[in-house]
């Protein structure tokens, strides 16, 4: 296919550099910690799960309790395997017997380090052994099914109760949806833990917990097979607890995660540092998986304006797929985010939003994108909103989109309700098949308004990457250049979680992930 | 049936709910005043938590709203009766042995789109050669006889032909409904066949987008079909009807008041 | 601007001939005919109006009276203009005391034929002058209100009473309406005759009467005058009252009339030949009033397959345009029709509808364009009705269409509520605006599925043409080739009002706009 | 005022004819039964020529049914009560200039997005520097010290801070309404600023696309702001509700129910 657009070669491989560089530091900066959630999820793969009396997940408790005797830095496994040898229990009965007060890790006699490893690397072996049976599930099951054509089209369901949750996805599946993704609870991502078994209560969501993902999975199959389509399901890997459920998922086998590496800092107020490690760890996992996650440059544009700043997403999108790269993701796991979200009243708007997709395609020819669909400008006029979001539709298959997230006429009013989303399937459904080749049929002009608003959104980019390279990324964000939003480096949430890994620091999972990716 | 399961209410994300979307313009403009008022009709519906989500102004003194809330009502499933013309639809084939075997000649049916309605493609749909999604219209089966007297044919002038060709059925479409046209159109029809003494001689039947059977019967029609009707339902009715006035009538194909679960 | 298709000359060329020929053999068919319609038209400009007590028209009583007698072969005029000198009453006098049946017009005395002439013309005249004075006045109002940029928002009213219709109109024009048509009641082209006065009461539309027409264009005015943009007004010049509609609607100055070659006799089963006649004076009409003529091909698809029979519209449009030239009008008051119809469900169907609505603007560059929406494949479903009107109102912008005909979420339910045409309004402005300048930007590639159409389709309107014009227009309607629709040439209504031209035939409005209009 | 204008009635083509459009969910498969129960339920609701014109099956024993019809109610324009924040709304100078003539001191706001809400857009639009709709925010004028306190606020935090700074009055944002998340979240920040004995202290103010007037007062805050609010509506409610507090109350700005005509 003729490249629509001409991209200067120039700019792009200044963007690239800028890019590559900012993640290194990045990478060199959290390479010496790690957190109490990455410990927490190091301890699951033991196969400690379960809550406290006081509703406590167990890994907590683990690792709370490694911690409070300051004794992290050797990682929660070294502790936990010398627990094991010592008392040869299982890894559960330990973890109960802590919450217990029973038992302290610490303060048991610590055994030959050889011994602690062997029986911990082959613990953590049958986890890492059962992430790959997902995975292969995965393939056999895409095999069998087929996935629909792209645009794929993702829903989200929100009710709070996970069998009203699973009700709708269903609903939506048979009517053509390829993605459903669970909306998590608004305060979930502050949780520092994961909350346990099936949830029927949440705000603007539902829980993520691993029984919900599994319920989900099951019943999601279980349509797939009626229907002949796989249907792939989403959940959010961030928040103050993002590794556990990187693990979670990538057991369970979800296909897709929210997962971006300045989220939390930008939306969540969650400590830069503390997020960069999560991240890391939590996209190893993710890599491992065959899981392709989702970052959320799209949420920029809600309180930044889509016109002015559109720049900031693709510079974040490099940085994005720079760090995802580094954490083994493969270009085809890394669907870079975007959204559609400049106001309706622009002239020519429709012209722009093109420009955006279409240059972000040829930047990134081999990762699948994520668009996002209208939201911050989408009023309670619902067949205006249907409108904004047929343009949002056919935007995406002009422009060769993967994933599309499908706006929701309602989306100023309320969380989808059951017809809410059938309305936007249908729209989706309709607007794809009528332009379904207009992609190919089209050149746009060589001096045209689209192609100088890419040339100038990409001019802008590889400036502002050339800046943040100099500021480096958490001094970038320390001055707001991403979403106008600014963090301090010390500030936020969850900082009282990151640890200083000591000489001897012990990570049986992220060795084997590392062994395994390759990196 | 559990009692949960007999009352039907609305449903947005949560059973029972009541969620409802609605739509209307009030003529007063656009502004908290109009915004209340929305409110309050909308009370008087059964809404509760009503929310005017938007409100634009259309000029002319009046205003568009939009608002959603949860109404109080709901339908008990028992009582749910649907009045439709009840008959087995068979298929071409089928109609076809049915007229031979127990009709034992040929069906005769008249059709028109009647008064100022010039709505043709529905009656086309059922009547012609070419038929409707897929099935053949009734001209092409061969125990039928058709004539399709267009559009914009007068009543008198349908009543006449029917006689002419001594017809079995009367087939009426009307598809322009506004300010009720079809009702004043049919009811002159019914009136005009009852004045000649013929009413048993005809079944009538009346079709388009807007007409139910409730309606059909409600005007005096023997059936009434809507949107989506395809050419063998009305054959179908139109032999099994012949055959109960006529022949061994060993079952009711009429309408029934059925109070499905 | 760059051609956007490839349009094949050499088929093009063969289109045009063929349509000269099929339309100088209409005309060479119609030259000595006049019909009962031309000549209540020629007696309403001498200044007959009014009805009789049982509400027949004037005009219709003073030519029934010469038809009764046989003598319409001079020309009603003739007959007229010697009652006039004989009796020395009015024209309107003349005409009440025939109805009273106190006069017949063919038994006074004969008087000499230049002196009636010299009187009529005169009489005529006066009408002509009226006509310019609207003409005039247009133009004076265009300049000093403006028109609103291309493609025109054109919306239909339809209540039955015309006040109501105005009030619906006013807030459509504040809302961003340019064009307002007055859609007639049901049966109203039928009629032999046009009714009289302001009307309260109509089917599924409002009776076209010179009353109401006054009382329109002075709302609209008004309605102009306060937002300052000039609001075209539009009524039927079709059915069996059609040459009087036009005089009615130059003289209070309307600025489109629907006005089809073909409608009457397809639609209505009007006969052919009546058909043509009153066509060819009616635009003349128009042509002098500075109306633009709006075609009706879109109507061909309500019957026949949108995507199989698309080389009838074109082959109409050149058929339609030839008639046209021949009554005066110029290219730019030749607003060939045309309509986003192909069901929803095809792949790529909005691909060909791009096509179809590109070939056409590259076909006709100096003819106006009404583009008429999605109808036959509307259904209850609101929403997407919308959405389809969405991606009409996308291709119209695209392509550069010029009268934008808007379509309504409720198409298949009720004629347009004030909220519906208020949405509609809004769905044209958001989708106008925000893709305004999209079809400058995208060139369609050479051998796409979007040229090939327009390839095929061409090439089956040539054949199309070539065939008509070997069995002359009326063989080809007989033969059912457009709309799948057959009228047998001495069939359909008003063939009895078709009468022979006598040697001495006198129509002074019809010697006056031939002079007017240097045909 | 004659009676014929008191009385309001949707509008679709002709005055009164009451014409709505609604849509909403049922538990039922589409089909005649789904349609029937749905037009029973629009019966109950006042509807009366009920059109069922789509219905859609979506699954899971659930389809969405489309109607219009026309509603046999109306509104007596006289009964419109209006609820809403009674005041001048004041420019950027006329409220600093209130401030410095009629309260002579700064005038204190804290404000925070309460709960899990994390919502700040709309509460930065009104507290921020660059403000909403091209009016400067709070924090741009002069005579007013603001804190944000930004998002996700525990109602703990929020009071205590309103405490140290002494503030005037509190703004919470709450955007999220989902299963009546706002309505547990601001009446638990109301009762616990009672408990401490509080309320007489502050002026509350609540705001959210969701937000009306009257909710907040039921709720036990004294003014609610909706959609579309800008930031000198807000000053002006706060100086002129602290000077009639304080000052020579020489007006009541509170909430007035008027029935407007
Ligand atoms: C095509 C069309 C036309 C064509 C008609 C061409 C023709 N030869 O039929 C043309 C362009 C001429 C036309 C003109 C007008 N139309 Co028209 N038209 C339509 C349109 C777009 C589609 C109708 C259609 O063909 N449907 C397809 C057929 C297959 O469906 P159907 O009719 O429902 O038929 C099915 C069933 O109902 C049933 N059925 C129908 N008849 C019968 C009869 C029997 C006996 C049986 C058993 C079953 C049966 O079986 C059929 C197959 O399933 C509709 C809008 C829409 N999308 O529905 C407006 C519509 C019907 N038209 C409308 C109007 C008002 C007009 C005009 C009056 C406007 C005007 N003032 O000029 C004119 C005049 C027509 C007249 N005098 O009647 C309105 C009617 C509003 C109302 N509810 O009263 C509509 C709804 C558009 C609108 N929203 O304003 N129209
Ligand atoms: C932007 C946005 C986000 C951003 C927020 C970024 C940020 N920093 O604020 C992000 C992406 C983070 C987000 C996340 C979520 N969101 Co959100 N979001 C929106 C969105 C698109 C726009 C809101 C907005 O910014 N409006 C613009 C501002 C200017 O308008 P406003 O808030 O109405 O404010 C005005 C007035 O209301 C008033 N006002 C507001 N506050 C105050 C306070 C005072 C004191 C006063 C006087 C006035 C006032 O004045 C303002 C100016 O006029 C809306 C959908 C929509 N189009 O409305 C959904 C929406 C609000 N979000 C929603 C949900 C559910 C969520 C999530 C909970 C989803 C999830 N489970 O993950 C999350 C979590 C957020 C959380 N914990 O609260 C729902 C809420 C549904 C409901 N009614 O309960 C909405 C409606 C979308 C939907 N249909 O599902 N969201
Ligand atoms: C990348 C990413 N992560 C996470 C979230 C949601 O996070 P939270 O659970 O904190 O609301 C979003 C929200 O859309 C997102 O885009
Ligand atoms: C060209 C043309 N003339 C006339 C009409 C309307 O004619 P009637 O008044 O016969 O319904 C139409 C209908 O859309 C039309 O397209």
């Amino acid at each position: 296919m003729q490249e629509k657009l001409k991209i200067d070669k120039q700019l792009e491989k200044r963007c690239r550099n800028a890019a590559r560089s900012i993640a290194d530091d990045i990478q060199s900066r959290i390479e010496g910690y790690t957190t109490t959630a990455v410990e927490r999820t190091v301890i699951r793969t033991l196969g400690v799960d379960g809550v406290s009396n006081e509703e406590i997940p167990l890994p907590n408790v683990v690792v709370e309790d490694v911690k409070r005797a300051g004794k992290l830095d050797k990682g929660a496994a070294y502790w936990f395997g010398n627990a094991m040898l010592e008392t040869e229990k299982s890894p559960q009965e330990i973890a109960e017997a802590i919450d217990r007060g029973e038992l302290s890790l610490t303060s048991l006699p610590e055994r030959n380090f050889k011994e602690i490893k062997q029986l911990i690397d082959s613990r953590v072996a049958e986890t890492v052994n059962k992430i790959e049976g997902s995975r292969e599930a995965r393939k056999d099951l895409q095999e069998r099914f087929n996935l629909g054509p792209k645009p794929w089209l993702y829903v989200i369901v929100a009710t709070g109760n996970i069998y009203e949750d699973l009700r709708q996805a269903r609903a939506a599946a048979r009517e053509g949806a390829d993605i459903v993704a669970v909306i998590r609870s608004t305060a979930q991502s502050l949780l520092d833990y994961v909350p346990y078994g099936a949830t029927t209560e949440g705000f603007g969501g539902t829980y993520a917990t691993q029984e919900n993902f599994r319920i989900m999975r099951e019943g999601l199959d279980e349509v797939g097979e009626e229907i002949g389509r796989y249907i792939q399901l989403v959940n959010y890997c961030s928040g103050l607890a993002m590794p556990e459920i990187a693990i979670m998922g990538a057991v369970e086998r979800l296909d897709m995660m929210l997962n971006d590496a300045m989220y939390g800092i930008l939306f969540r107020d969650i400590n830069m540092k503390r997020t960069f490690i999560d991240q890391y760890f939590s996209r190893m996992i993710n890599s491992y998986a065959g899981i392709i996650i989702n970052t959320g440059e799209d949420n920029y544009l809600t309180t930044a304006d889509a016109k002015e700043e559109a720049h900031t997403v693709v510079a974040s999108q490099f940085i994005n797929r720079e760090l995802a790269i580094r954490s083994g993701l493969k270009p085809e796991q890394i669907g870079l985010g975007h959204a559609f979200e400049i106001d309706p009243d622009v002239e020519d708007g429709f012209l722009l939003e093109v420009a955006q997709a279409q240059m972000v395609r040829q930047l990134f020819p081999d990762c699948p994108l994520k668009y996002m669909p209208p939201t911050k400008h989408m009023t309670g006029d619902i067949f205006k909103g249907h409108l904004q979001d047929g343009l949002f539709n056919l935007a995406s298959v002009m422009t060769g989109q993967e994933i599309q997230l499908l706006g929701m006429l309602t989306e100023a009013i309320h969380t989808p309700f059951l017809h809410d989303r059938a309305l936007s399937i249908e729209n989706a459904r309709y607007i794809f098949n009528n332009a379904r080749h207009l992609g190919d049929e089209i050149v746009f002009k060589q001096d045209g308004i689209i192609q100088k608003r890419a040339d100038k959104v990409l001019s802008e980019t590889a400036i502002m990457l050339e800046e943040v390279a100099e500021k480096g990324l958490m001094g970038a964000i320390e001055e707001g250049m991403f979403a106008g939003i600014s963090r301090t480096i010390s500030g936020g949430k969850g900082v009282e979680g990151v640890i200083k890994k000591g000489e001897d620091y012990y990570n049986p999972f992220l060795d084997q992930l590392k062994e395994g990716l390759n990196i | 049936m559990d009692d949960n399961k007999k009352r039907i209410k609305p449903y947005g994300d949560t059973l029972n709910d009541g969620k409802v979307q609605m739509s209307f313009t009030l003529p007063l403009q656009a502004g908290p005043e109009a915004s209340e008022a929305g409110k309050m009709l909308a009370e008087q519906m059964g809404l509760e938590e009503v929310d005017v989500v938007d409100i634009k102004d259309l000029g002319e003194g009046f205003c568009y709203l939009i608002l959603y809330g949860k109404v109080k009502y709901s339908v008990d499933r028992s009582q749910v009766r649907i009045t439709r013309v009840e008959m087995e639809t068979m298929s071409y084939y089928e109609v076809n042995d049915f007229i031979r075997n127990k009709i034992g000649r040929k069906v005769v049916v008249v059709g028109a789109c009647t008064g100022s309605d010039a709505h043709t493609v529905g009656l086309d749909a059922i009547m012609n050669m070419k038929g409707y999604a897929g099935e053949y219209g009734l001209e092409r089966y061969p125990e039928i006889e058709t004539y399709n007297l267009g559009s914009q044919v007068p009543n008198e002038v349908l009543i006449k032909k029917a006689i002419k060709v001594d017809a079995d059925a009367i087939l009426v479409s009307q598809v322009v409904t506004q300010k009720g046209a079809h009702v004043t159109n049919l009811t002159e029809l019914v009136e005009m066949i009852e004045a000649e003494g013929l009413r048993e001689r005809f079944i009538l039947v009346v079709g388009g987008p807007r007409i139910s059977h409730e309606l059909a019967l409600e005007i005096g029609f023997d059936a009434g079909f809507g949107r989506g009707t395809i050419p063998p339902e009305v054959a179908s009715y139109i032999v099994q009807k012949i055959n109960e006035r006529e022949g061994d009538s060993n079952g009711s194909y009429d309408q029934i008041e059925d109070g499905s679960k």
